[in-house]
């Protein structure tokens, strides 16, 4: 029991660090901010996930129901969802200007051509 | 009406924002961020002085009682960070003007004091809060503008560098989010003070341990700890000069102010931080990160970047003296924040003139600088000697006390660290100063000519006030010494 | 005027001497005028405060707490007067003289020169008056700070590769060691006030004293013990004057007398010599001295030489602080004054040669004395001082050295001093020897081409024994006045041992 | 997901790893539904797969659409750092309670109070909301501003559209649009579709209180419509009905709203963002103050997404 208890969890931390590894192994920086995304999304999954109650429903009082999921990780979550896409639509602009800067979105090029300036 | 200051502390600033927003005027945005943050320093002053006679202000926001709402806690280490920002603050703004007009387009000026704002709010909301979820919020606002100002320099480098602070600074958000959640699974709460009451009942658990973990990892990416430190150079050299100069001051220090507040307040009752192997990490680290990058600023072409290392060296400093775990050192650790913001500063501001009369600030510029700009270089070479700890600087006395924990504690290594980077401190100043002094200007630029006095007059307000405090440290040093015994008092 | 006034007058005095040179720069006799005008005032202020001191008063002057319970104020004790009298007195005639050589030499920056030369006065000031070891510590960086660009003063790659040394060596050891000590005594004793007896007695136990006493001896790096000895040899690129301030006035006479100060008052006489952790730092105080004379021999540059012999002078102060007796005590503070006076007069003569025969090498300077009469006597004045032979002041000192170390019992340390003395002689007394009992002529043809060249024109220019050839009126007179200093001393050197006297018997 | 975010890892062609990610988190907003987070989920859908990707799309078509294959791949040291980072996060799993179980800490601490007394204290149904809104009111404001600081910041560093030809966004949906200008179903379903998205976003807003939805879901939606309108008809057709001016009004009016409400009840006695002063009643004043600060964040949301878009639209490659 503990161990499939834990499973979800397990899977969850797969998912962030798949996320986690796009980040800083990957060299395009479109494909950077796709790994944040991931990566933040895992985490919010992880949040949910500790929110659920076993036989709980959706935290919307209704006559006869006992039992709610826990409403509080939900809340930091919406907020957290925001925060993401803010910094996804931040970093974006940016390679646009970077991309108008320097003709590619690579980094290791970028940085060669830093390397010239 | 007092009572509500610390909620105006953070809200005007957050208000005032969208107004320059609408009023799409440069000026006016100037004049409202102006007045703002000096309205926002006098609130501050306030408070630190309600804190240091009353002791710990409570502000429960919408009345709901902490732990169910947000509430604000402010004692005296919140009080004096709240200071330092806001005093920071202020004295850009009248250096920003002229500083600001020559760097960024006419037409995104009202934005960039609106982004001022917003990151100026930020960094009071971090360093007020007493909710580690609101902490984050704030984080993120702070840290999304400051990318946007930092993109605004005229290089184009400065975009990269905002980019890679952008990644960089997120994955210390997302560690910090994760560290968080950790530690609302264990406890149930976010509210610092109710979790440390909670913590050391569930401190055995391996859950809080891998928290702690990624709340450092996470805080010592945005504070630039040695070796998370790779975005912070380019990200001060290409800013514009007003962004670093605010930057440099209070950015990295409100991290500074986050790790301490987690470390002593959230974690305090709990043995794995001042008994664990963390502090040695840490230690070494601050260690590693004064010889390091003191050494590396050594060999920089550029003075800006090589002030920028030797931020990461005075950051060192500061982690240095929070690793010690003992009251001197900490008091240390919080003098240092408030020494280090005026001096550091003024070094900036004085790049700022500099960029804004000679266009570049590469070292082969500054040949015969000290007749040409002879009131800007004097700046420099007075905030210089602070950096190295002459006598009657500020920094002179941070090191005194930061010195005197490391021997309390016997730690000769950490002496030897310290003293041995003030050495390199000397190199690296004196580079720049024989540049100045003894070469002679290139011909035909050999007249003098100064930056306006809006910015040489904020210059020397900093400088200054960096010896100043350097000759009578006693305020600031009860300041600090009071905050350091509050974070080692049992949570309130 | 009180004494009080007296004593916060004399540093200000200098350093408002260092806001009005640059105001006047445009004129300079207005200039120099406010110069010598300074240093007449501070050697006046100093005399006032003279009585109350010999009469065994302490005056006291606070001025502000710097950190928490730790403040920066002036305690005026005997030794401290007289590095004061000494630097003041000494300022007067190393103005009237850089007049003279400034001028003859055309120097550039000379406003930067004079005004930066007040500063460090009124640092020399700060130091001598400091009440406790912040205080000192504080104007010995502001010496030190003062005194770069005095050095690089020419701004040429040797003189600024001499400045970097200059400073380098000074700011290390200062931040690396001596600012750890003091922080060390801080959170030891809680004070770092000076007080009879110390502060340390029961407070360090052995070890540490001897680790701590390591590190104010070889953090004083103005005291240029071996192996920190390095940044005098290579200040001497600068112009005389300076050297006159480095070598006499004011820098290694700060660096001596901070380290007999942290002997008597931060240590104790009584407490060190009970735990004789100072006498290894006798053995390098010997070896310095004796090393020191040995470099100064084989250099023929005139400067070096005095250089070199300087570093060995001032291990005899360290010496004699190191054998904390009484009398060791008294001959090194009396050592202070002699050997300022001597060295300062072989300084402006040095520069007088230089200036008004352009002779720097002593290989060059046979016959000099026919040229220079005067000067070369003076030479030969201040070299008997320096070696310690009588008539002239530098016996005494000499004098109470050789007993103290008779009353700690070491011959062997009296060894050292009689060898050395020896070797001064070897090392001076030729000069002007040879200045006066050889010709020109005779001068052997000498090793690189370049200087037979220069020696050659000199030939031409100066060195026929055509009638007299001296310096400029105003360095002679500077030279006429610290010679006959040390002749008066011979005579009448009470003032000085009384004080010393004051410091050991309480 | 799992599989989803290895093939994100692994495929080089941005547009289908945008697609995916789009699906991704399509998936975990279903996953949260599941786990009774509808409002998350709500979000989840509208953002995630909704605007992120929009905005990717419109990226990638500004820049390139090919990652490179660079011989640099996979560094080792990435992924020994990532599979310590998971290692250490699989050892702080061991000492979590299990999956869904109802005694963990976190559901007895501060919850309750929520979930007994919010009925009573807030007079909302939808514990989230009232939670959100008023509980941790703060925090939604904190919210409300980043995105608002993004907004800004877009148009500060992507602002002013540069002069010369105009090849804007047209190129991301070029052939796309291209089949929809003569596809006249489309064009005929969406110019039906639009208006009830709009009205849908209106719902949202107001029925937050009471089912799933709230402000930000609302503004998102709303945006949703008219950036739908924009891509199928055109850029600067959709900029006429919505100026720029409007929508930077709808930006800063929203954040305005929502501060000053908290400082009315400020005024009124209370403690920042207290809403019960705002009314005799408390119940009347929470719902009062949740109401307008709701609309609060929908104006800045919708004026916000809005704003990016049009940011990014107005780009020229």
């Amino acid at each position: 029991m503990e161990f499939l208890g834990l499973l979800n969890y397990w899977i969850i931390v797969v998912l962030m660090m798949t996320g986690f590894y796009i980040i800083i192994a990957h060299n395009n920086l479109v494909k950077k901010i796709v790994g944040l995304n991931i990566f933040q999304v895992s985490v919010f999954v992880f949040y949910i996930t500790m929110a659920k109650v076993k036989g709980g429903t959706a935290p919307i009082l209704a006559e006869g129901i006992e039992i709610y999921s826990n409403p509080l990780p939900h809340v930091l979550i919406l907020t957290a969802i925001v925060v993401g896409v803010a910094t996804t639509a931040l970093g974006l602009a940016l390679v646009v200007r970077i991309h108008d800067a320097y003709g590619t979105i690579e980094d290791d090029e970028i940085e060669a051509r830093e390397k010239e300036l | 009406m007092a009572t509500q200051y610390p909620a105006l502390q953070v809200v005007l600033a957050l208000l005032a924002a969208p107004v320059c927003l609408i009023l799409r005027r440069p000026n006016a945005a100037w004049a409202v961020a102006t007045v703002i943050t000096w309205i926002s320093l006098a609130l501050a002053l306030s408070l630190l002085g309600r804190v240091l006679e009353t002791g710990v202000i409570l502000y429960p926001m919408g009345d709901w009682a902490a732990p169910w709402g947000i509430e604000y806690q402010i004692d005296t280490v919140n009080a004096f960070m709240l200071v330092i920002v806001t005093l920071i603050g202020s004295v850009v703004m009248p250096f920003a003007r002229a500083s600001v007009k020559a760097e960024i387009e006419e037409e995104r000026i009202y934005l960039f004091y609106c982004m001022y704002l917003l990151n100026l709010a930020g960094l009071l909301g971090i360093a007020i809060t007493g909710d580690v979820f609101n902490l984050f919020v704030f984080l993120e606002i702070s840290s999304l503008s400051s990318y946007v100002m930092i993109s605004l320099g005229r290089d184009k480098r400065a975009l990269t560098a905002a980019y890679r602070y952008l990644v960089m600074g997120t994955i210390g958000a997302t560690f910090y989010i994760i560290g968080v959640g950790m530690m609302y699974m264990t406890t149930g709460s976010l509210n610092m003070a109710d979790l440390a009451a909670i913590l050391p009942a569930v401190a055995d658990s391996r859950t809080v341990l891998v928290a702690l973990g990624f709340l450092t990892v996470g805080l010592s990416l945005k504070l630039a700890l040695f070796p998370l430190h790779l975005w912070l150079p380019n990200a001060y050299t290409y800013a514009p000069s007003a962004v670093t100069v605010f930057l440099a001051a209070s950015g990295t220090k409100v991290a500074v102010y986050a790790f301490i507040r987690i470390f002593f307040t959230v974690f305090g009752g709990v043995e794995i931080f001042t008994a664990g192997v963390i502090p040695q990490i840490l230690a070494l680290l601050a260690a590693l990160a004064m010889i390091v990058a003191s050494t590396v600023a050594v060999y920089q072409t550029d003075v800006k970047r090589l002030l920028a290392y030797s931020s990461i060296a005075q950051i060192g400093y500061m982690v240095l003296g929070i690793s010690m775990v003992t009251v001197t050192g900490l008091a240390g650790t919080i003098v240092h924040l408030f020494n280090h913001a005026i001096m550091k500063s003024g070094l900036f501001m004085a790049m700022g003139c500099i960029l804004f009369k000679i266009g570049a600030v590469q070292l082969d510029q500054f040949e015969g600088l000290g007749k040409r700009m002879p009131v800007t270089m004097a700046a420099f070479v007075a905030g210089g000697f602070s950096l190295i700890g002459v006598p009657l600087t500020v920094g002179f006395v941070s090191k005194w006390y930061l010195v005197q924990a490391a021997l309390e504690k016997g730690w000769w290594l950490a002496v030897a660290a310290i003293l041995a980077s003030s050495l390199l401190a000397v190199i690296y100043i004196w580079r720049v100063v024989e540049v100045a002094y003894f070469r002679p200007p290139p011909k035909g630029s050999a007249e003098v000519s100064e930056a306006p006095l809006s910015m040489l007059v904020p210059l020397w307000i900093l400088i200054g006030a960096s010896y100043y405090f350097g000759i009578d440290a006693t305020q600031t040093l009860d300041i600090a010494f009071a905050a350091a015994e509050t974070l080692f008092a049992p949570a309130l | 005027m009180t004494v009080e006034l007296a004593i916060l007058l004399a540093v200000v005095v200098p350093f408002a001497g260092a806001v009005l040179i640059p105001l006047t720069g445009a004129k300079p006799n207005l200039r120099e005028t406010v110069t010598l005008v300074c240093a007449a005032l501070l050697f006046y202020l100093v005399s006032v405060i003279y009585p109350t001191v010999a009469a065994g008063g302490v005056p006291e002057v606070y001025l502000f707490e710097m950190l928490s319970g730790l403040s920066v104020f002036f305690l005026v004790e005997p030794l401290g007067l007289i590095f004061a009298g000494i630097a003041s007195f000494l300022w007067i005639a190393t103005s009237v003289y850089s007049i003279g050589y400034m001028r003859a030499h055309n120097e550039e920056n000379q406003t930067r020169f004079y005004a930066y030369f007040a500063i460090a006065l009124g640092a020399a000031m700060g130091v001598a008056f400091a009440g406790n070891m912040l205080t000192l510590f504080i104007f010995y960086e502001v010496l030190t700070l003062s005194t770069f660009p005095l050095v690089a003063h020419s701004g040429t790659d040797e003189a600024k590769r001499a400045g970097r040394v200059y400073l380098g060596v000074l700011l290390g050891t200062s931040i690396g060691f001596q600012l750890l000590a003091i922080i060390w005594t801080w959170g030891l004793t809680g004070t770092l006030d000076f007080t009879d007896g110390g502060i340390l007695a029961g407070k360090a136990d052995g070890l540490t004293a001897g680790i701590l006493l390591a590190l104010y001896t070889f953090g004083i790096g103005k005291a240029a013990l071996m192996p920190f000895h390095r940044w005098l040899p290579a200040a001497m690129v600068a112009p005389t004057p300076v050297s006159a301030l480095l070598h006499a006035v004011a820098v290694v006479k700060a660096g001596v007398f901070t380290v007999v100060k942290v002997v008597v008052y931060i240590f104790g006489i009584d407490f060190l010599f009970d735990i004789g952790v100072s006498e290894w730092l006798q053995y390098m105080a010997a070896a310095t001295i004796l090393i020191a004379s040995l470099v100064a021999m084989t250099k023929d540059n005139l400067k070096a030489r005095l250089a070199y012999s300087t570093v060995s002078q001032l291990s005899y102060v360290i010496l004699g602080a190191m054998l904390v007796t009484d009398l060791g005590i008294i001959g090194s503070g009396m050592h202070i004054a002699m050997h300022a006076f001597g060295k300062i007069t072989l300084f402006f003569c040095a520069g007088a040669f230089m200036i008004a025969a352009h002779k720097t090498e002593i290989s060059q300077m046979r016959g000099i004395g026919h040229a220079m009469p005067f000067t070369t006597l003076a030479f030969f004045i201040g070299s008997l001082s320096v070696i310690g032979l009588p008539p002239m002041g530098g016996l005494w000192s000499k004098w109470y050295l050789a007993l103290g170390t008779l009353e700690t019992g070491k011959l062997w340390l009296l060894g050292v001093l009689m060898i050395s003395s020896l070797l001064n002689v070897a090392y001076l007394l030729p000069i002007p020897f040879r200045g006066f009992f050889s010709s020109p002529e005779e001068s052997p043809p000498l090793k690189s081409s370049h200087n037979h060249d220069s020696e050659y024109d000199h030939t031409h220019d100066h060195d026929r024994p055509k009638g007299i050839k001296e310096a400029p009126v105003a360095c002679l007179i500077a030279i006429g006045v610290t010679s006959a200093g040390c002749l008066v001393l011979f005579f009448y050197p009470d003032p000085v041992y009384d004080l010393m006297r004051q410091i050991v018997t309480p | 997901m799992a599989v989803t975010g290895f093939a994100v890892a692994r495929l080089r062609n941005l547009f289908s790893v945008v697609m995916l990610t789009g699906l991704f988190s399509l998936m975990s907003a279903v996953l949260y539904v599941v786990l009774d987070a509808v409002d998350v989920a709500f979000t989840e859908a509208a953002v995630g797969a909704g605007i992120a990707t929009v905005l990717m799309l419109s990226t990638l078509a500004l820049t390139s659409s090919e990652e490179r294959v660079s011989e640099a791949e996979k560094p080792m040291w990435a992924l020994g750092l990532v599979v310590v980072t998971g290692a250490v996060l699989i050892y702080g799993t061991l000492d979590m309670s299990p999956f869904g179980d109802a005694y963990a800490p976190i559901h007895h601490h501060v919850v309750p109070r929520y979930l007994e007394k919010s009925g009573q204290e807030v007079g909302l149904p939808n514990i989230v909301t009232s939670v959100l809104a008023s509980y941790r009111g703060y925090d939604t404001l904190g919210e409300v501003y980043v995105i608002f600081t993004a907004a800004c910041g877009v148009l500060l560093i992507i602002g002013r559209p540069k002069q010369g030809r105009r090849r804007t966004l047209r190129m991301l949906v070029g052939e796309m649009r291209h089949g929809m200008r003569q596809n006249v179903i489309l064009r005929v379903v969406s110019k039906l579709l639009i208006p009830f998205i709009l009205v849908f976003a209106l719902y949202v807003q107001w029925h937050g209180d009471f089912g799933p939805g709230g402000g930000f879901q609302a503004g998102v939606i709303f945006a949703a419509g008219f950036i739908l309108y924009a891509l199928i008809f055109d850029v600067d057709t959709a900029r006429m009905v919505v100026p720029s001016e409007v929508t930077r009004l709808l930006l800063a009016l929203g954040v305005m709203l929502y501060a000053g409400v908290g400082v009315v009840g400020l005024l009124r006695g209370g403690n920042f963002l207290n809403y019960s002063v705002l009314a005799q009643e408390q119940t009347a004043g929470q719902h009062l103050g949740i109401l307008l600060v709701e609309f609060g964040v929908g104006l800045t949301v919708a004026g916000a997404m809005i704003t990016i878009f049009f940011t990014f639209a107005r780009q020229e490659r």
